[in-house]
Protein backbone atom coordinates (compact mmCIF):
# COMPACT_ATOMS: atom_id res chain seq x y z
CA UNK A 1 0.00 0.00 0.00
CA UNK A 2 2.21 2.44 -0.70
CA UNK A 3 2.81 5.22 -3.68
CA UNK A 4 5.89 7.00 -4.78
CA UNK A 5 6.56 9.50 -7.49
CA UNK A 6 10.11 10.45 -7.19
CA UNK A 7 13.19 11.84 -9.54
CA UNK A 8 15.67 9.50 -7.92
CA UNK A 9 16.00 5.82 -9.11
CA UNK A 10 14.08 2.90 -7.41
CA UNK A 11 16.00 -0.74 -6.64
CA UNK A 12 13.23 -3.70 -7.58
CA UNK A 13 14.83 -5.66 -4.98
CA UNK A 14 15.13 -3.12 -2.58
CA UNK A 15 11.58 -2.19 -2.85
CA UNK A 16 9.97 -5.70 -2.57
CA UNK A 17 12.17 -6.45 0.22
CA UNK A 18 10.89 -3.52 1.53
CA UNK A 19 7.26 -3.69 0.89
CA UNK A 20 7.16 -7.78 1.63
CA UNK A 21 9.13 -7.77 5.24
CA UNK A 22 8.47 -10.50 7.07
CA UNK A 23 5.43 -11.55 5.64
CA UNK A 24 4.56 -15.04 5.20
CA UNK A 25 1.36 -15.24 3.66
CA UNK A 26 2.25 -14.01 0.11
CA UNK A 27 2.72 -16.25 -2.44
CA UNK A 28 3.19 -14.71 -5.40
CA UNK A 29 4.77 -11.66 -6.55
CA UNK A 30 4.55 -9.70 -9.59
CA UNK A 31 6.65 -6.61 -10.86
CA UNK A 32 6.55 -4.62 -13.98
CA UNK A 33 9.22 -2.57 -14.31
CA UNK A 34 8.94 0.07 -17.31
CA UNK A 35 12.49 1.12 -18.92
CA UNK A 36 13.25 4.35 -21.28
CA UNK A 37 13.41 2.32 -24.31
CA UNK A 38 15.60 3.59 -27.36
CA UNK A 39 15.35 4.39 -30.79
CA UNK A 40 15.93 1.32 -33.04
CA UNK A 41 18.21 3.85 -34.91
CA UNK A 42 19.76 4.52 -31.39
CA UNK A 43 18.39 8.15 -31.75
CA UNK A 44 17.24 8.75 -28.52
CA UNK A 45 19.16 11.33 -26.15
CA UNK A 46 16.84 11.53 -23.31
CA UNK A 47 13.39 11.47 -22.23
CA UNK A 48 11.76 14.04 -19.99
CA UNK A 49 8.97 12.91 -17.49
CA UNK A 50 6.51 16.22 -17.10
CA UNK A 51 3.47 15.33 -14.20
CA UNK A 52 0.74 17.22 -12.56
CA UNK A 53 2.08 17.06 -8.47
CA UNK A 54 -1.27 17.97 -7.25
CA UNK A 55 -2.92 15.43 -9.08
CA UNK A 56 -0.39 12.54 -9.29
CA UNK A 57 -0.26 10.94 -6.31
CA UNK A 58 -3.80 11.28 -6.02
CA UNK A 59 -4.50 9.56 -9.12
CA UNK A 60 -1.65 6.49 -7.83
CA UNK A 61 -3.84 6.09 -4.68
CA UNK A 62 -7.17 5.96 -6.82
CA UNK A 63 -5.57 3.43 -9.10
CA UNK A 64 -4.23 1.41 -6.46
CA UNK A 65 -7.39 1.20 -4.44
CA UNK A 66 -9.53 0.06 -7.95
CA UNK A 67 -7.05 -2.59 -7.93
CA UNK A 68 -7.35 -3.41 -4.45
CA UNK A 69 -11.09 -3.45 -4.64
CA UNK A 70 -11.28 -5.80 -7.59
CA UNK A 71 -8.28 -8.80 -6.76
CA UNK A 72 -7.25 -10.49 -3.14
CA UNK A 73 -4.14 -8.23 -3.05
CA UNK A 74 -1.65 -8.41 0.35
CA UNK A 75 0.84 -5.60 -0.90
CA UNK A 76 0.92 -3.14 -3.74
CA UNK A 77 3.51 -0.94 -4.79
CA UNK A 78 3.57 2.23 -7.36
CA UNK A 79 6.70 3.81 -7.81
CA UNK A 80 6.87 6.46 -10.47
CA UNK A 81 9.89 8.85 -11.70
CA UNK A 82 9.49 12.13 -13.37
CA UNK A 83 12.10 14.03 -14.72
CA UNK A 84 15.06 13.57 -17.44
CA UNK A 85 15.69 10.25 -17.69
CA UNK A 86 18.46 8.38 -20.36
CA UNK A 87 17.51 5.31 -22.57
CA UNK A 88 17.91 2.14 -19.85
CA UNK A 89 16.69 4.10 -17.10
CA UNK A 90 14.22 2.65 -15.03
CA UNK A 91 10.79 5.09 -15.61
CA UNK A 92 8.61 3.48 -12.58
CA UNK A 93 7.85 0.09 -10.78
CA UNK A 94 4.52 -1.31 -9.77
CA UNK A 95 4.36 -4.32 -7.70
CA UNK A 96 1.53 -7.02 -6.43
CA UNK A 97 1.80 -9.35 -3.83
CA UNK A 98 -1.17 -12.22 -3.58
CA UNK A 99 -1.72 -16.12 -2.10
CA UNK A 100 -3.18 -16.53 -5.47
CA UNK A 101 -0.44 -16.01 -8.85
CA UNK A 102 -3.56 -14.89 -11.22
CA UNK A 103 -4.28 -12.29 -8.55
CA UNK A 104 -1.24 -10.67 -8.81
CA UNK A 105 -0.94 -11.06 -12.45
CA UNK A 106 -3.99 -9.62 -13.26
CA UNK A 107 -3.47 -6.81 -10.77
CA UNK A 108 -0.47 -5.60 -11.75
CA UNK A 109 -1.83 -5.35 -15.69
CA UNK A 110 -4.52 -3.58 -14.48
CA UNK A 111 -2.30 -1.01 -12.73
CA UNK A 112 -0.49 -1.00 -16.01
CA UNK A 113 -2.99 -0.48 -18.07
CA UNK A 114 -4.41 2.74 -16.29
CA UNK A 115 -0.72 4.15 -15.13
CA UNK A 116 -0.64 4.39 -19.23
CA UNK A 117 -3.57 6.57 -19.56
CA UNK A 118 -5.45 7.58 -16.58
CA UNK A 119 -2.43 9.10 -14.33
CA UNK A 120 -0.92 12.49 -15.31
CA UNK A 121 1.82 11.54 -16.95
CA UNK A 122 3.58 13.22 -20.17
CA UNK A 123 6.48 11.73 -22.08
CA UNK A 124 8.92 14.13 -24.35
CA UNK A 125 11.46 12.43 -26.43
CA UNK A 126 14.75 14.55 -26.74
CA UNK A 127 17.09 13.53 -29.95
CA UNK A 128 19.35 15.10 -32.12
CA UNK A 129 16.35 15.77 -34.58
CA UNK A 130 14.72 17.40 -31.97
CA UNK A 131 12.23 17.13 -28.86
CA UNK A 132 8.52 15.28 -29.57
CA UNK A 133 5.94 14.51 -27.36
CA UNK A 134 5.06 10.76 -27.29
CA UNK A 135 2.03 10.24 -28.43
CA UNK A 136 -0.87 8.07 -26.59
CA UNK A 137 -1.62 5.07 -28.49
CA UNK A 138 -4.92 3.37 -29.47
CA UNK A 139 -3.74 0.57 -28.42
CA UNK A 140 -3.44 1.73 -24.40
CA UNK A 141 -6.64 2.86 -24.81
CA UNK A 142 -7.89 -0.16 -26.12
CA UNK A 143 -6.58 -2.28 -23.03
CA UNK A 144 -8.65 -0.48 -20.58
CA UNK A 145 -11.79 -2.42 -22.60
CA UNK A 146 -10.98 -5.24 -20.91
CA UNK A 147 -11.71 -4.06 -16.88
CA UNK A 148 -14.76 -2.96 -17.89
CA UNK A 149 -17.79 -4.75 -15.93
CA UNK B 1 -15.99 33.12 -10.54
CA UNK B 2 -11.94 32.82 -10.33
CA UNK B 3 -10.36 30.12 -11.86
CA UNK B 4 -6.80 28.44 -12.00
CA UNK B 5 -5.97 26.75 -14.85
CA UNK B 6 -2.67 24.56 -15.64
CA UNK B 7 -2.08 23.39 -18.55
CA UNK B 8 0.55 20.23 -19.32
CA UNK B 9 3.02 19.28 -22.02
CA UNK B 10 1.81 20.32 -26.03
CA UNK B 11 -0.55 22.06 -24.14
CA UNK B 12 0.85 23.94 -22.41
CA UNK B 13 3.94 24.62 -24.89
CA UNK B 14 0.94 26.14 -27.19
CA UNK B 15 -0.45 28.18 -25.07
CA UNK B 16 2.46 29.67 -23.33
CA UNK B 17 2.37 29.28 -20.20
CA UNK B 18 2.15 26.82 -17.59
CA UNK B 19 -0.74 28.35 -14.82
CA UNK B 20 -3.01 31.46 -15.25
CA UNK B 21 -5.94 32.69 -13.06
CA UNK B 22 -9.07 33.63 -15.26
CA UNK B 23 -12.40 35.32 -14.31
CA UNK B 24 -15.02 33.09 -15.72
CA UNK B 25 -18.94 32.64 -15.60
CA UNK B 26 -18.21 29.15 -17.48
CA UNK B 27 -21.14 26.90 -17.02
CA UNK B 28 -18.76 23.80 -18.16
CA UNK B 29 -14.97 23.21 -19.15
CA UNK B 30 -16.75 23.27 -22.91
CA UNK B 31 -17.82 26.56 -22.17
CA UNK B 32 -14.58 27.14 -20.65
CA UNK B 33 -12.30 26.11 -23.59
CA UNK B 34 -14.74 28.14 -26.10
CA UNK B 35 -14.19 31.10 -23.95
CA UNK B 36 -10.78 30.76 -24.16
CA UNK B 37 -10.23 29.93 -27.83
CA UNK B 38 -12.27 33.32 -28.41
CA UNK B 39 -9.59 35.08 -26.31
CA UNK B 40 -6.54 34.70 -28.68
CA UNK B 41 -4.90 32.94 -30.90
CA UNK B 42 -2.83 30.81 -29.25
CA UNK B 43 -5.68 28.94 -27.16
CA UNK B 44 -7.73 28.15 -30.63
CA UNK B 45 -4.31 26.81 -31.77
CA UNK B 46 -4.14 24.12 -28.27
CA UNK B 47 -7.75 23.56 -28.42
CA UNK B 48 -8.45 23.15 -32.20
CA UNK B 49 -8.95 19.54 -31.73
CA UNK B 50 -11.07 18.75 -28.95
CA UNK B 51 -10.58 14.92 -29.20
CA UNK B 52 -6.74 15.38 -28.54
CA UNK B 53 -7.39 17.05 -25.27
CA UNK B 54 -8.32 15.99 -21.78
CA UNK B 55 -9.35 17.84 -18.62
CA UNK B 56 -8.93 17.56 -14.74
CA UNK B 57 -11.27 19.62 -12.33
CA UNK B 58 -9.96 20.16 -9.28
CA UNK B 59 -7.26 17.50 -9.92
CA UNK B 60 -10.35 14.98 -10.80
CA UNK B 61 -10.19 13.76 -14.51
CA UNK B 62 -13.44 15.27 -16.07
CA UNK B 63 -15.25 15.25 -19.27
CA UNK B 64 -15.65 18.57 -21.45
CA UNK B 65 -19.24 18.63 -20.40
CA UNK B 66 -18.54 18.44 -16.74
CA UNK B 67 -20.23 21.34 -14.15
CA UNK B 68 -17.46 23.71 -12.82
CA UNK B 69 -20.15 24.82 -10.51
CA UNK B 70 -17.49 24.94 -7.15
CA UNK B 71 -14.65 24.24 -9.25
CA UNK B 72 -11.44 25.77 -8.19
CA UNK B 73 -8.65 24.65 -10.66
CA UNK B 74 -9.09 23.55 -14.05
CA UNK B 75 -5.97 21.77 -15.90
CA UNK B 76 -5.64 20.92 -19.38
CA UNK B 77 -3.58 18.16 -21.42
CA UNK B 78 -3.24 15.99 -23.62
CA UNK B 79 -3.91 12.48 -23.33
CA UNK B 80 -1.55 11.16 -20.66
CA UNK B 81 1.33 8.59 -21.32
CA UNK B 82 2.30 7.10 -18.32
CA UNK B 83 3.85 4.10 -17.25
CA UNK C 1 18.35 -16.77 -21.86
CA UNK C 2 18.83 -18.34 -18.32
CA UNK C 3 18.24 -21.19 -16.19
CA UNK C 4 18.82 -22.12 -12.97
CA UNK C 5 17.75 -24.89 -10.45
CA UNK C 6 19.88 -24.21 -7.22
CA UNK C 7 19.22 -24.66 -3.61
CA UNK C 8 20.48 -21.06 -2.81
CA UNK C 9 18.57 -18.14 -2.43
CA UNK C 10 18.41 -15.59 -5.18
CA UNK C 11 18.26 -11.45 -5.02
CA UNK C 12 15.55 -10.12 -7.35
CA UNK C 13 17.03 -6.92 -7.95
CA UNK C 14 20.23 -8.78 -8.88
CA UNK C 15 19.09 -11.15 -11.65
CA UNK C 16 17.09 -8.79 -13.15
CA UNK C 17 20.61 -6.09 -13.22
CA UNK C 18 22.60 -9.74 -14.08
CA UNK C 19 19.50 -10.00 -17.04
CA UNK C 20 19.33 -6.47 -18.52
CA UNK C 21 22.78 -5.22 -18.18
CA UNK C 22 23.26 -2.06 -20.10
CA UNK C 23 20.88 -2.68 -22.95
CA UNK C 24 18.41 0.02 -23.45
CA UNK C 25 16.58 -2.06 -25.69
CA UNK C 26 14.23 -3.56 -22.88
CA UNK C 27 11.00 -1.59 -22.58
CA UNK C 28 9.26 -3.86 -20.17
CA UNK C 29 10.56 -6.09 -17.53
CA UNK C 30 7.83 -8.56 -15.58
CA UNK C 31 9.11 -10.38 -12.78
CA UNK C 32 6.60 -13.30 -10.68
CA UNK C 33 8.52 -14.67 -7.78
CA UNK C 34 6.77 -17.73 -5.62
CA UNK C 35 7.36 -17.80 -2.24
CA UNK C 36 6.78 -20.36 0.60
CA UNK C 37 3.08 -18.91 1.91
CA UNK C 38 2.15 -20.14 5.84
CA UNK C 39 -0.92 -21.75 6.29
CA UNK C 40 -3.63 -19.96 7.91
CA UNK C 41 -3.27 -21.38 11.37
CA UNK C 42 0.94 -20.73 10.74
CA UNK C 43 1.39 -24.55 11.03
CA UNK C 44 3.31 -24.71 8.26
CA UNK C 45 7.04 -25.50 9.65
CA UNK C 46 8.84 -26.23 6.29
CA UNK C 47 7.97 -26.88 2.53
CA UNK C 48 10.32 -29.48 0.44
CA UNK C 49 11.23 -28.91 -2.88
CA UNK C 50 12.10 -32.08 -4.90
CA UNK C 51 13.08 -32.63 -8.38
CA UNK C 52 14.06 -34.80 -11.21
CA UNK C 53 17.88 -33.16 -11.68
CA UNK C 54 18.67 -35.22 -15.21
CA UNK C 55 15.16 -33.82 -16.32
CA UNK C 56 14.89 -30.03 -14.30
CA UNK C 57 17.31 -27.94 -16.46
CA UNK C 58 15.55 -29.45 -19.61
CA UNK C 59 12.32 -28.64 -19.23
CA UNK C 60 12.66 -25.33 -18.00
CA UNK C 61 14.70 -24.98 -21.37
CA UNK C 62 12.28 -26.15 -23.27
CA UNK C 63 9.41 -24.23 -21.33
CA UNK C 64 11.87 -21.01 -22.28
CA UNK C 65 12.35 -21.89 -25.66
CA UNK C 66 8.27 -21.88 -26.23
CA UNK C 67 8.05 -18.63 -24.66
CA UNK C 68 10.42 -17.00 -27.18
CA UNK C 69 8.87 -18.72 -30.10
CA UNK C 70 5.37 -17.23 -29.20
CA UNK C 71 6.48 -13.96 -27.92
CA UNK C 72 8.81 -11.10 -28.56
CA UNK C 73 11.63 -11.77 -26.09
CA UNK C 74 14.60 -9.55 -25.72
CA UNK C 75 15.51 -11.27 -22.22
CA UNK C 76 13.82 -14.49 -20.58
CA UNK C 77 15.45 -16.09 -17.10
CA UNK C 78 14.06 -18.56 -14.28
CA UNK C 79 15.56 -19.23 -11.10
CA UNK C 80 13.89 -22.40 -9.38
CA UNK C 81 15.39 -23.57 -6.22
CA UNK C 82 15.10 -27.00 -4.39
CA UNK C 83 15.57 -28.65 -1.22
CA UNK C 84 14.29 -27.47 2.31
CA UNK C 85 12.48 -23.70 2.64
CA UNK C 86 10.46 -22.06 5.18
CA UNK C 87 7.40 -19.98 5.42
CA UNK C 88 8.62 -16.56 3.36
CA UNK C 89 11.32 -18.06 1.54
CA UNK C 90 11.62 -17.76 -2.55
CA UNK C 91 10.72 -20.47 -4.27
CA UNK C 92 11.87 -19.41 -7.85
CA UNK C 93 11.36 -16.49 -10.16
CA UNK C 94 10.71 -15.86 -13.58
CA UNK C 95 11.36 -12.61 -15.33
CA UNK C 96 10.80 -11.67 -18.96
CA UNK C 97 11.87 -8.60 -20.81
CA UNK C 98 10.19 -6.88 -24.00
CA UNK C 99 9.46 -3.91 -26.42
CA UNK C 100 6.32 -4.03 -25.11
CA UNK C 101 4.17 -4.97 -21.83
CA UNK C 102 1.75 -7.50 -23.18
CA UNK C 103 4.55 -9.90 -24.42
CA UNK C 104 6.38 -9.44 -20.75
CA UNK C 105 3.47 -9.65 -19.20
CA UNK C 106 2.23 -13.00 -21.25
CA UNK C 107 4.95 -14.75 -21.40
CA UNK C 108 5.63 -14.86 -17.32
CA UNK C 109 2.13 -15.60 -16.77
CA UNK C 110 2.90 -19.03 -19.91
CA UNK C 111 5.95 -19.77 -18.00
CA UNK C 112 4.19 -19.82 -14.33
CA UNK C 113 1.12 -22.25 -15.96
CA UNK C 114 3.82 -24.22 -17.48
CA UNK C 115 6.33 -24.62 -14.53
CA UNK C 116 3.60 -25.11 -12.19
CA UNK C 117 2.50 -28.80 -13.96
CA UNK C 118 5.22 -29.14 -16.59
CA UNK C 119 8.12 -29.10 -14.99
CA UNK C 120 9.55 -32.38 -12.50
CA UNK C 121 9.19 -30.43 -9.39
CA UNK C 122 7.25 -31.72 -6.40
CA UNK C 123 6.52 -29.74 -3.36
CA UNK C 124 6.09 -31.65 0.34
CA UNK C 125 5.11 -29.72 3.53
CA UNK C 126 5.90 -29.99 6.95
CA UNK C 127 4.09 -29.13 9.92
CA UNK C 128 4.23 -30.15 13.56
CA UNK C 129 1.29 -33.22 12.25
CA UNK C 130 3.14 -34.75 9.56
CA UNK C 131 4.30 -34.55 6.17
CA UNK C 132 2.07 -34.58 3.02
CA UNK C 133 2.48 -34.21 -0.88
CA UNK C 134 1.07 -30.90 -1.89
CA UNK C 135 -1.71 -31.91 -4.49
CA UNK C 136 -1.66 -30.92 -7.77
CA UNK C 137 -4.36 -28.60 -8.43
CA UNK C 138 -7.16 -28.87 -11.44
CA UNK C 139 -6.90 -24.84 -11.95
CA UNK C 140 -3.16 -25.23 -12.83
CA UNK C 141 -4.28 -27.57 -15.43
CA UNK C 142 -6.86 -25.86 -16.75
CA UNK C 143 -4.48 -23.01 -16.65
CA UNK C 144 -3.19 -24.63 -19.56
CA UNK C 145 -6.11 -24.66 -21.67
CA UNK C 146 -5.86 -20.79 -22.60
CA UNK C 147 -2.44 -20.99 -24.43
CA UNK C 148 -3.56 -23.79 -26.98
CA UNK C 149 -3.33 -22.85 -30.39
CA UNK D 1 15.97 -54.95 -22.51
CA UNK D 2 17.24 -53.02 -19.36
CA UNK D 3 15.74 -50.07 -18.44
CA UNK D 4 16.41 -47.47 -15.09
CA UNK D 5 13.35 -46.42 -13.62
CA UNK D 6 13.43 -43.78 -11.24
CA UNK D 7 10.71 -42.94 -8.86
CA UNK D 8 9.83 -39.43 -7.44
CA UNK D 9 8.01 -37.89 -4.58
CA UNK D 10 4.56 -39.93 -3.24
CA UNK D 11 5.75 -42.82 -5.96
CA UNK D 12 8.97 -42.86 -4.80
CA UNK D 13 7.63 -43.56 -1.24
CA UNK D 14 5.59 -46.12 -1.60
CA UNK D 15 7.50 -47.96 -4.06
CA UNK D 16 10.02 -47.69 -1.31
CA UNK D 17 13.32 -46.61 -3.70
CA UNK D 18 14.56 -43.94 -6.07
CA UNK D 19 16.27 -45.98 -8.64
CA UNK D 20 16.16 -49.27 -9.95
CA UNK D 21 16.82 -51.40 -13.19
CA UNK D 22 14.94 -53.83 -14.38
CA UNK D 23 14.76 -56.30 -17.38
CA UNK D 24 11.63 -55.71 -19.11
CA UNK D 25 10.12 -56.31 -22.39
CA UNK D 26 7.24 -54.20 -22.09
CA UNK D 27 6.39 -52.43 -25.64
CA UNK D 28 4.89 -49.18 -23.69
CA UNK D 29 4.54 -47.34 -20.30
CA UNK D 30 1.85 -49.30 -19.47
CA UNK D 31 2.82 -52.08 -20.21
CA UNK D 32 5.73 -51.79 -18.02
CA UNK D 33 3.34 -50.59 -15.25
CA UNK D 34 1.65 -53.72 -15.45
CA UNK D 35 4.38 -55.58 -15.44
CA UNK D 36 5.49 -53.68 -11.75
CA UNK D 37 1.98 -54.02 -10.73
CA UNK D 38 2.20 -57.50 -10.93
CA UNK D 39 5.40 -58.20 -9.70
CA UNK D 40 4.71 -56.83 -5.73
CA UNK D 41 1.98 -55.22 -3.73
CA UNK D 42 3.75 -52.27 -3.19
CA UNK D 43 3.92 -51.42 -6.72
CA UNK D 44 0.55 -52.47 -7.28
CA UNK D 45 -0.58 -50.01 -4.48
CA UNK D 46 1.65 -46.83 -6.13
CA UNK D 47 -0.21 -47.56 -9.20
CA UNK D 48 -3.50 -48.59 -8.49
CA UNK D 49 -4.77 -45.31 -10.08
CA UNK D 50 -2.97 -44.64 -13.14
CA UNK D 51 -5.01 -41.00 -13.65
CA UNK D 52 -2.76 -40.10 -10.26
CA UNK D 53 0.61 -41.18 -12.55
CA UNK D 54 2.60 -39.01 -14.94
CA UNK D 55 5.53 -40.28 -16.50
CA UNK D 56 8.65 -38.99 -18.69
CA UNK D 57 10.75 -41.51 -20.70
CA UNK D 58 14.37 -40.52 -21.62
CA UNK D 59 13.64 -37.00 -19.37
CA UNK D 60 10.73 -36.50 -21.95
CA UNK D 61 7.53 -36.13 -20.50
CA UNK D 62 4.97 -39.31 -22.42
CA UNK D 63 1.69 -40.32 -22.13
CA UNK D 64 1.31 -44.06 -20.81
CA UNK D 65 0.73 -45.50 -24.47
CA UNK D 66 4.05 -43.98 -25.33
CA UNK D 67 6.27 -46.46 -26.87
CA UNK D 68 9.86 -48.06 -25.06
CA UNK D 69 11.74 -48.80 -27.94
CA UNK D 70 15.34 -47.75 -27.26
CA UNK D 71 14.28 -46.17 -24.15
CA UNK D 72 16.77 -45.87 -21.38
CA UNK D 73 15.19 -44.35 -18.93
CA UNK D 74 11.79 -44.39 -17.77
CA UNK D 75 10.94 -41.88 -14.65
CA UNK D 76 7.42 -42.17 -12.54
CA UNK D 77 5.57 -39.32 -10.31
CA UNK D 78 2.54 -37.95 -9.44
CA UNK D 79 1.91 -34.32 -10.90
CA UNK D 80 4.23 -31.59 -10.78
CA UNK D 81 3.73 -28.72 -8.27
CA UNK D 82 6.60 -26.79 -9.35
CA UNK D 83 6.58 -23.08 -9.52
Amino acid sequence: MAVSVQTEDFDLGQAVRDLTGDRTDIGALVTFTGLVRDAADGSLEAMELEHYPAMTEKALREIEAQARERWDLSACLIIHRVGRLEPGDRIMMVATGSAHRRDAFEAAEFLMDFLKSRAPFWKKEHSAKGADWVDAKDSDEEALYRWQR
Amino acid sequence: MTLDILYFAWVRERVGTHKETVETSAATVADLLAELRNREERYALAFSDLSAVRVAVDQTLAELDASLENAREVAIFPPMTGG
